[in-house]
């Protein structure tokens, strides 16, 4: 089924067959940055009032998510790490994965920014590693997996640097404690503005740099191939998915977080 | 009941604590079993009682092996005894609850043996708190309240003081006469063996040296052994 | 700071936080006692019978004792996982799901402490009820009766670690808001967004129930004793 | 599968997974080790001495063994973090804030399961060492010999606890390869990141070493009884 | 050491359990304590070796009230003995060390007590597994080893056979006589009270009913209770 393709149009007709969906819950697996940032508790009320299924959220890293779709143990997926995610798909684990929205990774670190980054690289992020590497500054991995993990492994990699030493902390842990370790350390981190924001004012840290191409973080929904095992629910599946990447919901994420901070957390861009 | 033993044996590593070829103990009888301290009284009559097994030999409770039935008509007051953590009165109720009497049936029975054996002002009292003689007490009239057909009693008047011995020694004769209850008691009180048994047996160091009736055991003893020993008690 | 949080917390009157706390009770209660039906009657067991092998069991037993709840948590969900050999029951992410993961770390604990208690004085006990005529039933009533501050302090310690435990809860429950989500997870989230006044309140919500429950628990133990 | 798994991991020879056993060991051990030289002594005390408000302290200890172990990482956590009072320590995120978390957790454990030792028997062992004219000092050695059975269950249980729990070492450690990630964490890691076959093995061998170490102390605790 | 008691009482909830006006032993006697379970004899004796607190009274030991010094004088064996679970040889050898004695000097007195005593066949045995008798041999042989000058005896020879009484009986009578160790103790066996003592306190219900010489209490007591209760033990 890996080469199947469906078109938007088909899955419109499959999500007529919700009602059979509906007396099972669907099981959401996503990352904590979606969860922790409220955005799932913003969104997912009107999801089950407009369809009545009942999404259960289980927020873990990107890794974990994944190989909970490998092993049909989640019905759908709301991740970020799109070049796993379309392996993902290509090895037949998921029917296809859409664009659901974007935000951006920043660098943040301490106030006093003692590499130097906010004057010498605020808009470039290998150019701050250079400098962080150098200096030997703090810096605080996740460790983890996580798509964040994987886009910080891929900065350095780009920027030709093997971090490695006493500077380097590689926690293994969520993008909230390593803010927070960040911030306890006198180190940075590479966050994503999400998680940043709904955390900012427990910390000292500020954002030294932002706003470059590489930073770009985008978010996609694939459901779980249903020849995994027969207690997949396909259907409601197929409904969250159309149901996320409709106008209305687009529209609706957009407004997320506007009133606390001003902007939006997750823009989204759905075809 | 009446209990036979065959070839009886328990070894404790390299000690043989006990080897008795055979003894039988006839229905309706009170036997005495005296002998040195470490002789092995205890460990035969807890064997005897089951709450040990031995190394090797059999017993036989109206010739048959113990079973269910035997078992229920048994009981064993212990050189140490176990009180229930509770008060006196429930610890008394205990086996008369086991056999699913009914509330008034063990009110009245526990009230009688209570008041019988000078009890009754203890009944409230947790049994964690009684004196060494009120623990011996309480445990002769937990085993009394059922009225047992074989009755295994060590030491049971150790820590009793000279008045209440009486007392004591009353309520085991009446059981054995009211109720044809075989008794098996160990002392070393001579003097109460001779008040209370038809038979005696001496043991010593694992093995019976002598048994008799009560008059050849301690007035007329074939063995020297036994001889010294009963002699040892009655010089005064 | 902390305990006024907590009083606010409760006095909200939140539906949310009300479930949360209900859920956390009901999953480590169900949990404590299950396991506690198991394990009391298997540690007597233990202490009072000897059998070959019995030492390595033992030492087996106070192995188990040691059992990270991550590894539980995981190997519970391999197995109930859609994929797993009890994938068809369905329980994932759902309490019961949490209740079997809690189970399997109390059982061990439980066990050896009463076990240890019966070596002490179980045998004691065992024999007398037997002279007093108590069948193997009735002399399990005797035992329970007669260790009971013990046994007390193995269910006090049971619970203690289910309502505190959160490694094998989060993962065969998911932290799923409203379903499975108990006040260890909720904690474990909060602290890792960094609302530490919150969790710190969840926390102290937590102990003033597990004060609330040892209590209750004390008054059945002293019983008439 | 997970045994081999862990076999595997252990004849690697994989300088990593050494040191990340050998740190597992030192917190396990050294926290267990000091909770119990003040939690022996004071549940001791605690089952001999009769004072006013006693009944109370005893539920606040038993309620105490409910710690969840992730408010006190949390709360060892806001001490010793940069602002926090003892800040000028600089020990967050190292083993020894790892050790201090797992103490506060530990104690109560081990004072509650000793205290209901003591409450049975210790009275008695008490008067029959002053009777024989022990001092202070001797009478707590005589009372730790007697009721040792009951004292190595609380060190297991103890133990046990310290190296399979993972909240708070979580939090004050912060899993940090090579400075303070231990098997729990290393665990908890590995399961988050899909990687279940390895996260048993890991479990497995924290299991093979709570057996030895379970091994040595049982044979301290039989000593020449 | 001499012991002397004044106003001294015990109350339990509401019962007085002891209540005792004003009792002197003199240094270098043996006294014995007789009367009927519950008269408070061992609460009595436990008190008087500090192992139990009285509610109200005062004790004094030589004019002095009770001091670091005079404990480690004084012992008591209980009525319920309490051995160590060890061997037998490291039980009684445990006063010994905690008075820091040398190795050498520890092995020849617990040898030599346990040989005169006949228990050096059980030197290595587990406490746990002795005999009710064996248990109070042992006891005493751990209060006798280390020589105190005042000495608490609970009825320590409830359980001992006829035979072996004599031994116990002669080892009390020695360190009386070699170390000048003043002995207290409390028995139901007035024919041992009749051997051992110069001086017999007879006790009931919390009060010191009659006290006085050996002849007069057993021969000749003046009070009623006294004579009922002399008289029950001597009738054969
Ligand atoms: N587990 C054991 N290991 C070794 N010896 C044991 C064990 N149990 C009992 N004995 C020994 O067996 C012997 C017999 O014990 P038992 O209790 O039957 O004696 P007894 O005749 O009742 O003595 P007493 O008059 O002192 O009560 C004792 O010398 C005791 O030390
Ligand atoms: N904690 C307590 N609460 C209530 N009564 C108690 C408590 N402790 C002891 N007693 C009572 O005090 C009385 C005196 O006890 P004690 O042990 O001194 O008696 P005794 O003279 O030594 O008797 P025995 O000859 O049986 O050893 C007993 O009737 C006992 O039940
Ligand atoms: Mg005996
Ligand atoms: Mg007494």
């Amino acid at each position: 089924s890996s080469n199947t393709s469906s078109e938007p149009g088909d899955q419109q007709n499959q999500g007529n067959s919700a009602p059979v969906a509906e007396n099972k819950s669907l099981i959401l697996a996503t990352t904590t940055s979606t969860e922790n940032s409220g955005l799932l508790d913003y969104i997912l009320p009107v999801f089950k009032e407009e369809t009545g299924i009942d999404t259960k959220v289980v927020a873990v890293g990107t890794g974990k998510a994944l190989q909970m779709g490998m092993d049909g143990e989640a019905d759908v997926l709301l991740v970020h790490a799109k070049a796993d995610e379309e392996k993902f798909v290509q090895e037949g684990h998921g029917i296809e994965r859409f664009d659901v929205m974007y935000n951006d990774f920043i660098l943040v670190g301490p106030k006093d920014d003692p590499a130097g980054i906010k004057t010498n690289a605020p808009q470039d992020i290998i150019k701050a590693f250079e400098l962080i590497e150098e200096k030997q500054e703090n810096f605080v991995s996740r460790g983890d997996d996580s798509g964040t993990h994987k886009m910080e492994l891929n900065l350095w990699a780009e920027g030709n640097m093997e971090p490695q030493g006493d500077w380097y902390l590689s926690a293994g842990k969520g993008m909230g404690d390593v803010i927070m370790m960040a911030d306890e350390l006198n180190g940075y981190t590479l966050a994503d503005r999400a998680t940043y924001l709904s955390i900012k004012d427990k910390v000292d840290l500020v954002i030294v740099t932002e706003g470059e191409g590489r930073l770009f973080n985008q978010y996609g929904v694939i459901a779980v191939n249903p020849e995994k095992n027969d207690q997949i629910n396909q259907a409601a599946a197929q409904v969250f998915v159309d149901w996320i990447l409709s106008a209305e919901t687009q529209q609706l994420i957009s407004k997320f977080g506007m009133e606390e901070y001003k902007q939006s957390l997750f823009i989204p861009n759905a075809q | 009941m009446n209990v036979q033993i065959r070839n009886l044996s328990k070894v404790y590593g390299d000690r043989k604590v006990l080897d008795i070829d055979t003894l039988n103990i006839a229905q309706g009888t009170i036997v005495g079993i005296i002998g040195p301290n470490g002789a092995g009284k205890s460990t035969l009559i807890k064997i005897m009682a089951g709450s040990e097994s031995p190394t090797q030999g059999d017993i036989f409770f109206d010739g048959l092996p113990p079973n269910k039935v035997t078992t229920m008509d048994m009981t064993l007051v212990f050189q140490k005894p176990y009180l229930l953590s509770t008060r006196v009165f429930h610890d008394v109720a205990y086996p008369l609850r086991l056999r699913k009497m009914k509330k008034e049936i063990i009110q009245t029975k526990v009230q009688t043996i209570l008041e019988e054996m000078d009890l009754w002002f203890l009944r409230n009292q947790k049994t964690g708190t009684l004196s060494g003689g009120e623990i011996q007490k309480v445990s002769l009239a937990r085993a009394l309240v059922f009225q047992p057909k074989l009755l295994f009693l060590d030491e049971p008047t150790a820590n009793i003081d000279p008045t209440s011995i009486f007392v004591m020694e009353k309520m085991i004769k009446k059981i054995n006469k009211e109720n044809k209850t075989t008794v098996i008691i160990i002392t070393h009180n001579i003097v109460q063996a001779k008040r209370l048994c038809q038979d005696i047996v001496f043991m010593d160091q694992g093995r019976i040296v002598e048994k008799g009736s009560r008059d050849t055991i301690i007035n007329n003893p074939q063995e020297t052994a036994t001889k010294n020993f009963i002699k040892g008690e009655l010089i005064i | 700071m902390g305990l006024k949080g907590a009083l606010t917390l409760l006095t909200s009157l939140n539906r949310e936080v009300y479930d949360i706390i209900l859920l956390s009770l009901y999953v480590s209660l169900t949990s404590t006692l299950i396991a506690a039906l198991g394990a009391i009657p298997s540690g007597i067991w233990l202490g009072l019978k000897d059998f070959p092998g019995k030492k390595i069991i033992i030492r087996i037993l106070y192995t188990f004792m040691s059992l990270p709840p991550v590894v539980v948590g995981l190997v519970v969900f391999l197995f109930i996982s859609r994929k797993g050999p009890l994938g068809f029951l369905e329980i994932n992410f759902t309490p019961t799901a949490m209740i079997l993961a809690q189970i399997c770390i109390l059982f061990p604990i439980i066990t050896g402490i009463v076990f240890n208690g019966t070596k002490e004085r179980g045998e004691q006990v065992k024999l007398l009820g037997k002279t007093l005529g108590a069948n193997r039933w009735q002399v399990l009533i005797l035992l329970i009766h007669e260790l009971r501050v013990n046994i007390f302090t193995a269910i006090i310690t049971g619970y203690g670690r289910a309502v505190s435990e959160v490694g094998a809860v989060m993962i065969v429950g998911g932290n799923i808001k409203g379903h499975t989500r108990v006040m260890t997870t909720t904690i474990a989230m909060l602290q890792s967004m960094g609302q530490y006044d919150l969790a710190i309140a969840i926390g102290i919500v937590l102990l003033l129930l597990a004060f609330i429950i040892n209590s209750i628990l004390y008054h059945f133990q002293q019983g008439d004793s």
